[in-house]
């Protein structure tokens, strides 16, 4: 059965998807892709699950169950309010002297990797993420307006020592 | 990019314990003293082309275990040179640590082996719905300043300090060959000149001393074949070197 | 019981948290956390899931099932680097079997100065470098999850001969 790659498939996806966007990725048809999910309806409602999937029209996505809507809420709050800490700061100061910047070279100067640093940034609209211009297969990270705003500086050049912080990186992604 | 010159780095050059392991490997032998004292002029080889000033640092650890490899191989051709208590504990200890590296290698091959094959994914994409400006507390001008210090602070210097494990580090190959000459001079009561003079000839002075011990060794080792023949009339004498041809045999 | 919460938990947060974050959010006691993860484990395992939860010590977060590799690997945008060469490979077996451990005896088992190497690791995400419990000047690395999603491995006892490998490395690294 296909419930097994359709449950893994809406989770990595982690957006809304298309009954249709489902049999074309499995490659298989779209009677298979409703047999399927109807199959995972059953499972997730027979044993106590967290997780749900969320039906309307055609479109499919996974999502936590109405159940536990309470400690979502909560979540969400306390995630949007709650401190940004050291490594997060860190990162940010380095996409502020630095961006556009590729992940790997925050890396690179982090010397950890800055994956879920980089998601919270981005889900707090604290940086955009988009395409790389030199190579389209991966994304630069630039800091929002609305950080600049927040931050009360018109452009960016007015962070403190702009000029000489953003030599000396320069010069250590460089290698030098 | 960066990140390629650390690989380069790390991946062609290994240290000490991986040239001795390969040159090992190379010959199909098992790890111990008998194979460790078979590899040693190819080691010693190995450190005389070290030449990369990159790899300066490196030949520190080198040395610490060619010597380690001579005073094995000195001491299986000549039984009554003495070894302190603490060289038998490095003797061990270096065949030790290569077969523990051996045992990683391995173990490593498996892990490569399913590295990527069967790879768990992480939740795809960050929540779209979630995503509107937050901004905490601790963003400011001056938290944005100390990061960036705390960045540039953190910035990995380009030089770093070489720790050396365990092994008793030696300063030179010359100051370890000299300390080894005089104690194989000792171990023998006598001298050969002659044959480490026609050696050393037309050698660098520096590199003499190292061209003496290994020569001698190399000498040793054909006496203990049965390949020549090596007799000293009194202590201190001359050692006549004679090769033993096959109708003496 | 917490298991609902714990998995939807999970699914909300997207990324690796530790059981005490786990106690900490959902107001339950560490102990409480441990048996609902065992249960939530025992239940992806009694199903065929396309969601497994991947542990190590006390970090915990969701994945795909790894028999889903193929389907969603035809998906993924960033290429995984596969070519970790030796010295990567052999330091990642240490720290797999051997973790947490300083780097000294790393270091000391591969006889050369182990630092770029750990670094790399470190940036790609492979392992992560946490406070020694015993020393808390120095550091210890751990495999990181992300090491063992890539391994296929939802827990590290599900490495090749992990009881036996271990305890041999061990008797190596203390000399007997």
């Amino acid at each position: 059965m296909h419930t097994q790659q359709i449950e893994a498939y809406l989770f990595f996806k982690g957006e809304p998807v298309t009954i249709k966007e489902i049999s074309h990725d499995l490659k298989i048809t779209k009677e298979e892709v409703v047999d399927a999910l109807q199959e995972l309806e059953r499972a997730h409602s027979e044993t106590k699950r967290g997780i749900v999937l969320v039906q309307y029209d055609d479109v499919i996505t996974l999502g936590t169950h109405p159940d536990t809507s309470d400690l979502i809420t909560t979540l969400t709050k306390e995630e949007l309010q709650r401190d940004l800490g050291k490594s997060a700061l860190e990162t940010l100061t380095i996409i502020l002297y630095q961006g556009p910047i590729t992940r790997s070279k925050i890396d690179h100067i982090r010397g950890v990797n800055s994956q879920f640093i980089l998601r919270n940034l981005l889900m707090r609209g604290l940086i955009s993420r988009v395409s790389d211009p030199s190579d389209d297969r991966s994304f630069v990270y630039t800091p929002s307006l609305d950080l600049l705003t927040h931050l009360g500086v018109s452009k960016i050049e007015d962070l403190p020592d702009f000029e000489n912080v953003g030599t000396t990186l320069k010069r250590f992604i460089e290698g030098e | 990019m960066q990140t390629n010159t650390y690989i380069v780095k790390t991946e062609h050059f290994e240290g000490p314990l991986d040239v001795l392991l390969s040159l090992i490997e190379k010959r199909k032998l098992l790890i111990n003293q008998v194979s460790l004292s078979m590899v040693t002029e190819e080691f010693m080889r190995f450190i005389e082309e070290l030449q990369d000033p990159i790899f300066i640092k490196e030949k520190t650890s080198f040395v610490a275990i060619a010597s380690i490899l001579l005073l094995i191989k000195a001491r299986s051709l000549l039984p009554t040179l003495t070894v302190t208590e603490e060289e038998t504990e490095d003797i061990e200890s270096l065949e030790k640590r290569l077969k523990a590296l051996e045992f990683v290698r391995g173990i490593s091959k498996k892990i490569e082996a399913q590295y990527g094959k069967k790879i768990i994914y992480n939740q795809g994409n960050f929540k779209k719905d979630i995503c509107i400006f937050a901004p905490s507390k601790d963003i400011s001008i001056a938290n944005i300043q100390e990061a960036v210090l705390r960045v540039l602070h953190k910035l990995p210097k380009p030089d770093p300090k070489m720790p050396e494990a365990k092994i008793r580090t030696v300063v030179s190959i010359e100051e370890m060959m000299n300390t080894l000459t005089t104690r194989i001079q000792r171990a023998i009561n006598g001298t050969f000149s002659q044959f480490a003079k026609s050696t050393a000839a037309g050698a660098d002075p520096k590199e003499a001393k190292q061209h003496v011990v290994v020569s001698f060794l190399a000498l040793l080792e054909l006496v203990k074949q049965n390949m020549i023949f090596v007799s000293q009339e009194q202590m201190f004498d001359e050692i006549d070197i004679k090769s033993v041809t096959n109708n003496e045999q």
